[in-house]
């Protein structure tokens, strides 16, 4: 066979070396060595980034279509593992807790394992690989949220979600499996010719795989696990979970909506619409009462994702850039809060928002941080969450969605709502006996500071997304 | 013998599972259920092949990753299982709402 | 004529001057600056008016001059607010009148104010007004008669609150502004409505000029089934009668009687309150031509306002109310003969050429009425007529003046304002008999209430003083003095040879019968209030006064209009309508607003169990949701 | 390099150092040297813009120039002036700068307040100075937000709320008005952002200016304080501190009017002639509405922010006159208004900085206590019922006479019932000062109050100044407005 299509899966290759070596490491590494583990899967890390952070090869598939290839997928890739990075590099201060920094190693294989799974995911030319991908992504995920195993959430968390995931995905393999029976193949480029509209079998089968992936992205009515779930996973692997693998999930789920479901782009526009309008509007409903911040987290990352889907639902290459650009804002805006939460977590066990009052006397510097993220997810210029909304609503009226971005719009005032509200605790309410002032390891210090450049540089340099709209024309 | 009865039995487990998985209160139960369901798929997929698509070996091959999958699943379903089991001393799904609203 | 310019500039720059450097300099210091300005500019407006009048006439009038305009405001192609100065006869005369008395005023303030708190505020404000007054009689278009308009009105809220330490002086102080200002907002509107039609607002072009094809032709037009010209002429009506305080716009007035006495004297008997006048004379020419109907109104509102304030005036026991209501009658004498003019030649201007006539003379005689109560009332420190009389023996000079402006004021000759009020009457005659009459007989009231107040001041009963009253001091005599003797003069001034409705020269006669029976009907009603007043005690009028007392009571009074007029401010404008509407804000409006973030709030809660932390039950709703997405589609396709 | 640039980088300048800044001292000199500077800029802009326009440059817009920015989406950083610009540009500075010396005392959290203010003011400025839809959009809402942070933490009564009203409102008339901006450009089909080549091309199907056009004037009129969504303004105003009230009130507020005229107006001609009368009834209200309920409001903040609200709704009304006179009224009564309004809150301020009650029935006598502070506070009291000589009188009778040049019947009339607000507006003014500055001091606390520090007298003396300068030489003004609105008015003549 020819090995030269290996060379398509760069990114993968590369990857599972990096893990190879975390894993040997772990294994052979002394008392000593294993003081310095963070760095080197930093390292190893940002230097898989920095091979990888070029697309080289033009368009292709290999393995007879199994696997994919565009630029695109590159951008996207390197923007998670991006963020996996700076997870790590916030994970860094729970790992070294007593309870937990014995699997130092456990922890980073297992999130790179997801990373790879999700990589395959975005990379599929079959529903097999896809399948694969998502357990991948998936199976390790249950036992990073149940990291923490002696502690009642996580574990809980941990159950509620291996149960309701392999629900979903006993579910969307049920689908796919009638989108055999109906198609005779599952290879991405033969489906569309196959597709004929008003076949219920296919319907059906459509139907299980968007709850299947609507599980992934945590879309409403298959969100309910996202709360807990992250309420009670570590901080780290939430914030993972909040940004690395729901981006993931809807990149995979554009690709595909154009690339195999084309033929009943009107059922599936119809369907997202919907579902966009219930999950910003629910997940905004929800939100407003949240009085921990992780689960409030939650709540607002749901929204997210109804606004991030405005971005398919166009299926448009517009459509794409502007996607892959708001995953990659609300990621940094994202992980910086989880940042701070993570490390107030760490130091004092406080998660509660009243918790948070005053917070500014004490932590400045914290609070002026988070309140960028905050005003970035509510979309307010100058900061990057602003262009990132205007240029999804902009894709979706493009595509004539003009009363759904109205909805849109209109929700945003809630969810600017309680994005203030955590502004008004940190700076404005009494507190009698606030957090004290933090003192932040060089880790998070670095992190947080990425995330900020993100924040403030990412609307304002335009280069960004000009470069993704490039490729996003690779389609 | 025509391929409906292969997908009668298979949409009788499907509906087994997800009846099994939504009122069974042991999460081993419930674990069993799920199975149920994924096993429905498989059959699906063997059985189409089988009988619509006999020339190719599409539906066999994605039955057996699929069936190695749901094990590893299972597997580590069954070990957090048995992680909650230490936390609330009981195998009742009910036990853990502790997070809610 | 560009000196001109002058007049208006000294008294602004000294009212700049004072009023941001005034409390720097001694009260003495900044009074003589005042003084001085003013005097320089009473010489100035004299030798204009000197120039003008000796200037020939061109084909038979005085030409229109104007020495100076610019364009301050561009409103549109056509229109643009001007300020400038336009001389014409009854400008010019005017300008005589207002830095006259002004210039009277300022000096004798000199010794009326000393010692007061804020007296470099006084001149600072005095200056203000002066400048205003000027700038309002010299406007070339009718914009600046309203900017100028404002400008007095403000100035007189300033000085009727100049103790803004007083409730009642405050009390006057916003009444007037707020009342004039109402009457303004007519004004305003009929400039709009003019401007609208006429598409200018100089009045050269307004009367005979450029526009004039624009109003005839708007003459037609009509709103309401009134004529649109009549409407706007109408309208400045309103605004005129508001600061002439015409009924029933008139209750500011006597309130504005709290400010300092020469105040009064100039702004509230002299110059600003004629300006109403003035500005009805301003557009003669188009009430003329184009809403005679509204000259009827004007002259029925004049005679009224002039019958009613007589008699409020024949009670009243503040003598500087008996005062203000004098002037207000007096001023209903002028409407009244601009009312009835009925053409613009000789013999239907008649009207017009008196009522100028009129306020001249009333202009000096007022004033010095006033400042000669002003002085007794620096005497007696009160202004309540029981606390006077017999002062005769102790301020002669003070007695002889104020008996001549009496004198005038009641139409006996050869006091000026006999001559103007005879050519009121006779005019009012010619209009018709009925006006004629009437007029007469608010003539005699008027002679009646005037000797009452000099009875009652100067004879009667003396009140017992805790220190004996004496006469001013030059500085408050020497005005006094020079405003009788032109009191004394003034009516053989050949006034008609000067303004008339059509400019040209009309030679006053008096028609004996008419000038026969004023002098009669003043003679009478005079020997009557000597009856009445003069002895130390007066049983006749306190008889009347119980035997009708209903009527005395009303009147005295002011038969209730300001109770009105409290109720209609407090009961309906605040009660009904402001407090309403301020409710319906914060509780509709706003209230609107709360519901929608709590109907929010509430639901946010209501939905809280959806989210029950069980997973079979997320199971539940995740098949759900399937089942229900899957009939949709079915329903669509 | 455009001058125009300056206009965003000096404030952007001032929030660097402020944030390098170390004590309270280094703060104060950033913000003069920096609002001075803006000042100054503005003159200097003002100059340049006369000059060319005297040299005969008739184009639209001037100091035009395109930076690239978001090429992909047509969406550019262009940069233009025209008279209504400038007139705006100087207000801000002028305001800007005045409000800096407001805040002079501010005690707590400096550096903070400050930092937020010049977002506030860097927002402001670059509203003005843009053409680009996309980015005025986003300049305008730079300036919304910081409002939050400044009233909830500086303000004073229930902050809170008043703050978290004002944002949502604000922020939901931006939500809509997104959906407009995105409505034009796509119905359009231009292939720029920039509001120049859209009203060129002026190819709006009419249906859809239908649906955009109130969108698009809802949105920036919500801003305006249009009836019946202003009721953010009085509570807002009455808990933001001194220098805030005076930058919303005076220019925020004015960021509504001038978005309605040139962005939904100017873009969309046909709809504006159709559903004018709408807003011109909702408008009127306002002005009338909003000048009764001031009548009866005991709390000096509220009383001048209902006055806003009459006065903003007089701005609007007077653009959907749509001749050339009205609009120049329009331009000068936000001028005029935003310095009295702001003169207004900071005597208010200042005055309740010494007594700490704004209640006018506690207030009394203060002309003996505090002669400089009350006079100035009568003279902007008059300015504000709008006397001659002052700026007020200027714009609104421009307004007024443009108004009734209106050859509808209908016109005509509303503008008379609007010009009845006059009378109103004078009523409480002359309450207003009669209760608490004139008479007797009833409360001998008061009496050993001081009268206005050096700081405050000039940022007082320098509005006063710029009123009664717009008040009594308005022509050079009025002719660099009346110029500029002529295309836009030309834009709404429909053929």
């Amino acid at each position: 066979m020819d090995y030269s299509q290996f060379l398509y899966m760069k990114e993968e290759v590369s990857l599972i070396v990096v893990m190879a070596i975390l894993f040997l490491y772990d294994l052979i590494a002394s008392e000593k060595a294993r003081k310095y583990f963070s760095v080197v899967a930093c390292v190893l890390l940002g230097a898989h980034i920095i091979y990888n952070l070029i697309p080289t090869s033009t368009p292709g598939s290999a393995f007879g279509g199994m696997y994919y290839y565009t630029p695109m997928m590159t951008i996207i890739k390197s923007i998670l593992t991006f963020g996996t990075l700076i997870v790590f590099m916030q994970a860094d201060l729970w790992l070294k807790r007593e309870d937990t920094k014995f699997k130092q190693g456990e922890f980073y294989f297992l999130i790179l394992s997801t990373l790879l799974g999700m990589f395959f995911m975005i990379a599929s030319g079959h529903f097999l690989m896809f399948f694969l991908g998502l357990e991948m992504a998936s199976i390790p995920m249950s036992t990073l949220i149940a990291f923490d195993k002696y502690r009642h959430n996580s574990a809980e968390a941990g159950a509620k979600y291996i149960l309701t995931a392999m629900f979903s995905s006993a579910l969307l393999l049920f689908g796919l499996s009638f989108l055999y029976g109906a198609c005779g193949t599952l290879y991405f480029e033969d489906i569309p010719a196959l597709l004929t509209s008003g076949n219920y079998m296919q319907l059906a089968a459509f139907v299980f795989f968007i709850a299947g992936i609507g599980f992934k992205i945590s879309i409403v009515p298959f969100h309910l696990w996202t709360a807990d779930v992250y309420q009670g996973a570590p901080t780290p692997v939430t914030s993972y979970l909040s940004v690395i693998s729901k981006g993931s999930a809807v990149f995979v789920l554009l690709t595909i909506l154009m690339k195999v479901f084309a033929p009943m782009v009107t059922e599936w526009q119809n369907i997202i619409y919907g579902l966009i309008v219930i999950t910003i509007t629910i997940g905004n409903l929800f939100a407003l009462r949240q009085k921990n911040m992780k689960r409030f987290l939650a709540f607002s990352s749901i929204s997210q994702a109804g606004y991030i889907l405005l971005g398919v639902i166009g299926g448009t290459a517009i459509g794409m850039a502007s996607l892959v650009y708001y995953v990659l804002v609300y990621m940094v805006a994202n992980l910086a809060i989880f940042g701070v939460i993570s490390i107030i977590e760490q130091r004092t066990e406080k998660v509660s928002m009243d918790d948070y009052n005053g917070l500014y006397k004490t932590n400045p510097k914290l609070t002026f941080l988070t309140t960028l993220a905050l005003f970035s997810l509510a979309g307010i210029p100058p900061f990057a969450g602003f262009f990132s909304k205007f240029f999804v609503f902009m894709a979706a009226f493009k595509s004539g969605f003009i009363v759904l971005v109205v909805i849109a719009l209109l929700n945003t005032i809630i969810s600017l709502y309680y994005y203030l509200l955590v502004v008004k605790a940190m700076y404005i309410n009494k507190n009698d006996n606030p957090i004290e002032p933090i003192k932040t390891d060089c880790y998070t210090k670095i992190s947080l500071t990425i995330c900020l450049i993100g924040i403030i540089g990412l609307g304002i340099a335009s280069i960004v997304y000009e470069t993704i709209t490039a490729f996003s024309y690779g389609m | 013998m025509g391929v409906e009865l292969y997908l009668v039995i298979s949409t009788i487990m499907l509906c087994a599972g997800i009846y099994g998985f939504l009122i069974r209160k042991n999460t081993l139960a419930m674990l069993i259920s799920v199975e149920l369901i994924l096993n429905a798929a498989d059959i699906n997929f063997a059985v189409f092949n089988k009988f619509l698509f006999p020339n190719q070996l599409e539906g066999h091959f994605f039955t057996l990753f699929a069936i190695g999958i749901v094990a590893a699943e299972t597997a580590i379903a069954i070990a957090i299982i048995i992680n909650i089991y230490r936390n609330v001393q009981s195998l009742d799904v009910d036990k853990i709402d502790k997070m809610k609203h | 004529m560009e000196y001109t310019i002058l007049i208006l500039l000294l008294p602004a720059i000294m009212f700049i001057f004072l009023g941001l450097a005034g409390h720097k300099l001694k009260p003495k210091i900044a009074g003589i600056f005042g003084t001085i300005s003013l005097g320089i500019v009473t010489l100035l407006s004299l030798i204009t008016a000197w120039e003008y009048f000796t200037s020939p006439r061109v084909n038979g009038v005085f030409e229109k001059i104007i020495p100076f305009n610019i364009e301050w405001l561009r409103l549109g192609e056509f229109l643009h607010i001007d300020i400038g100065i336009l001389l014409d006869p009854i400008s010019v005369m005017m300008l005589v009148v207002i830095s006259l008395v002004s210039f009277m005023v300022h000096l004798y303030s000199m010794g009326y104010m000393h010692g007061e708190k804020g007296f470099q505020r006084y001149y600072a404000f005095l200056s203000l007004f002066t400048f205003s007054m000027l700038g309002l009689v010299v406007a070339t278009n009718i914009f600046q008669t309203y900017i100028f308009w404002e400008l007095v009105g403000v100035s007189s809220y300033l000085l009727i609150g100049f103790y803004y330490t007083k409730p009642s002086a405050i009390a006057a102080s916003k009444k007037a502004f707020i009342v004039t200002r109402f009457a303004d907002l007519g004004f305003l509107i009929g400039i709009l409505v003019l401007s609208f039609y006429g598409q200018t607002f100089g009045f050269i072009d307004l009367m005979g000029g450029n526009s004039d094809l624009a109003l005839q032709g708007a003459a037609q037009k009509s709103f309401l089934g009134i004529g649109v010209l009549s409407w706007a002429l109408g309208l400045m009506f309103i605004g005129a009668a508001g600061k002439s305080a015409m009924f029933p716009l008139h209750i500011w007035l006597p309130d504005a009687m709290e400010g300092p006495t020469p105040v009064s004297a100039l702004i509230h008997a002299a110059t600003m309150v004629v300006a109403g006048v003035y500005l009805v004379a301003r557009m003669f020419p188009l009430y003329i031509v184009y809403a005679p109907g509204v000259l009827e109104i004007i002259a029925c509102v004049g005679a009224f306002t002039a019958l009613f304030a007589a008699i409020i005036a024949c009670v009243q026991t503040d003598i500087k109310r008996v005062l203000a209501f004098s002037t207000i009658s007096q001023i209903g004498f002028m409407m009244v003969a601009l009312g009835v003019s009925t053409s613009m030649d000789a013999h239907g201007g008649l009207g017009y050429m008196a009522s100028m006539f009129h306020l001249f003379t009333h202009a000096m005689f007022k004033a010095l009425l006033f400042l000669g109560a002003g002085s007794i009332i620096h005497a007696v420190h009160s202004n309540e007529m029981k606390d006077m009389g017999g002062l005769r023996k102790h301020m002669p000079i003070t007695h002889i003046t104020f008996l001549i402006a009496c004198l005038a004021i009641a139409g006996i000759p050869p006091f000026s304002g006999f001559f103007s009020k005879d050519e009121i009457l006779a005019a009012a005659f010619k209009f018709s008999p009925m006006m004629g009459w009437v007029m007469t007989v608010i003539a005699g009231i008027t002679a009646f209430y005037m000797f009452r107040l000099y009875y009652n001041i100067f004879w009667a009963k003396e009140a017992k003083h805790e220190h004996k009253p004496h006469e001013s001091g030059f500085s408050m005599t020497i005005p006094l003095m020079v405003l009788a003797l032109i009191t004394c003069v003034a009516g053989f001034i050949p006034f008609g040879h000067f303004i008339t409705a059509n400019g040209l020269v009309y030679d006053i006669h008096l028609e004996t019968s008419v000038a026969l029976l004023s002098v009669g009907v003043a003679i009478i009603s005079i020997l009557i209030a000597t009856i009445f007043y003069r002895k130390e005690t007066q049983p006749i009028p306190e008889m009347l006064a119980s035997k009708f007392r209903f009527i005395h009571k009303s009147a005295y009074k002011r038969f209730y209009i300001d109770e009105v007029y409290q109720f209609i401010t407090h009961k309906v404008i605040f009660a009904c309508i402001s407090t309403p509407i301020a409710w319906f804000d914060r509780h509709i409006v706003d209230g609107f607003m709360n519901l929608m973030a709590t109907a929010t709030q509430k639901l946010s809660y209501l939905i809280r169990n959806f989210q029950s932390g069980r997973v079979q039950q997320y199971a539940y709703v995740f098949l759900l949701g399937i089942v229900v997405i899957v009939g949709l589609i079915l329903l669509i396709l | 390099m455009n001058i125009l640039l300056f206009f965003v980088i000096i404030p952007i300048l001032m929030i660097f150092f402020l944030w390098i800044s170390k004590n309270r001292n280094q703060i104060r000199g950033i913000m003069v040297a920096g609002s001075s500077l803006l000042l100054i800029l503005a003159g200097i802009l003002t100059y340049l813009y006369l000059t060319q326009r005297a040299a005969g440059d008739t184009a639209e817009m001037l100091f035009r120039s395109d930076y690239s920015w978001y090429s992909s989406l047509n969406i550019k950083l262009s940069l233009g002036v025209d008279g209504i610009s400038v007139a705006m540009l100087i207000l801000s500075s002028i305001i800007v700068f005045t409000g800096t010396f407001a805040s002079w005392q501010l005690e707590n959290q400096t550096k903070e307040f400050f930092l937020w203010f010049c977002l506030l003011s860097l927002g402001v400025f670059g509203f003005f100075i843009t053409i680009d839809l996309f980015t005025m959009f986003m300049f305008y809402e730079i300036a919304l937000i910081p409002m939050y942070l400044l009233i909830g933490v500086w303000g004073s009564g229930k902050k809170e709320y008043a703050a978290m009203k004002l944002t949502l409102m604000l922020m939901g008339a931006s939500a809509i008005l997104i959906a407009g901006i995105l409505g034009i450009y796509f119905a359009s089909g231009a292939t720029s952002m920039n509001i120049l080549e859209i009203a060129k091309a002026g190819n709006i199907p009419h249906d859809a200016q239908l649906i955009f056009f109130p969108m698009t004037f809802l949105g920036f009129g919500v801003l305006g304080a249009l009836f019946p969504f202003h009721t953010w303004s009085p509570d807002g105003h009455a808990s933001a501190p001194t220098a805030v009230s005076m930058l919303h009130a005076g220019v925020l507020m004015k960021l509504g009017g001038y978005g309605c005229f040139r962005v939904a107006m100017y873009l969309m001609p046909q709809a504006a002639n159709e559903l004018g009368w709408i807003f011109l009834i909702l408008t009127s209200i306002s002005v009338i509405y909003g000048a009764f309920s001031a009548i009866v409001q005991t709390d000096l903040k509220y009383i001048n922010a209902y006055s806003s609200v009459s006065h903003c709704g007089l701005v609007l009304f007077a653009i959907l006159m749509m001749n050339q006179t009205a609009a120049t009224g329009a331009v000068l009564q936000m001028l005029s208004h935003g310095l009295m309004t702001a003169l207004f809150f900071a005597l208010i301020g200042m005055i309740y900085g010494r007594t700490h009650t704004r209640d006018i029935r506690e207030l009394s006598g203060l002309m003996k206590i505090m002669p400089f502070l009350s006079v100035c506070y009568v003279i902007a009291g008059l300015a504000n019922l709008g006397l001659p000589g002052f700026s007020g009188f200027v714009a609104e009778m421009t307004i007024f006479v443009g108004s009734f040049q209106h050859t509808d019947i209908f016109h005509r009339v509303i503008t008379i019932i609007a010009t009845t607000s006059i009378v109103i507006t004078a009523v409480y003014i002359l309450r207003l000062i009669g209760r608490s500055f004139y008479g007797e001091v009833k409360n001998p606390e008061h009496l050993k109050l001081t009268d206005a520090t050096w700081d405050e007298r000039l940022s007082a003396i320098v509005l006063i100044i710029a009123i009664v300068a717009l008040g009594v030489a308005p022509l050079w003004m009025n002719n660099m407005i009346g110029d500029s609105v002529l295309p836009i008015v030309k834009a709404l003549v429909i053929k």
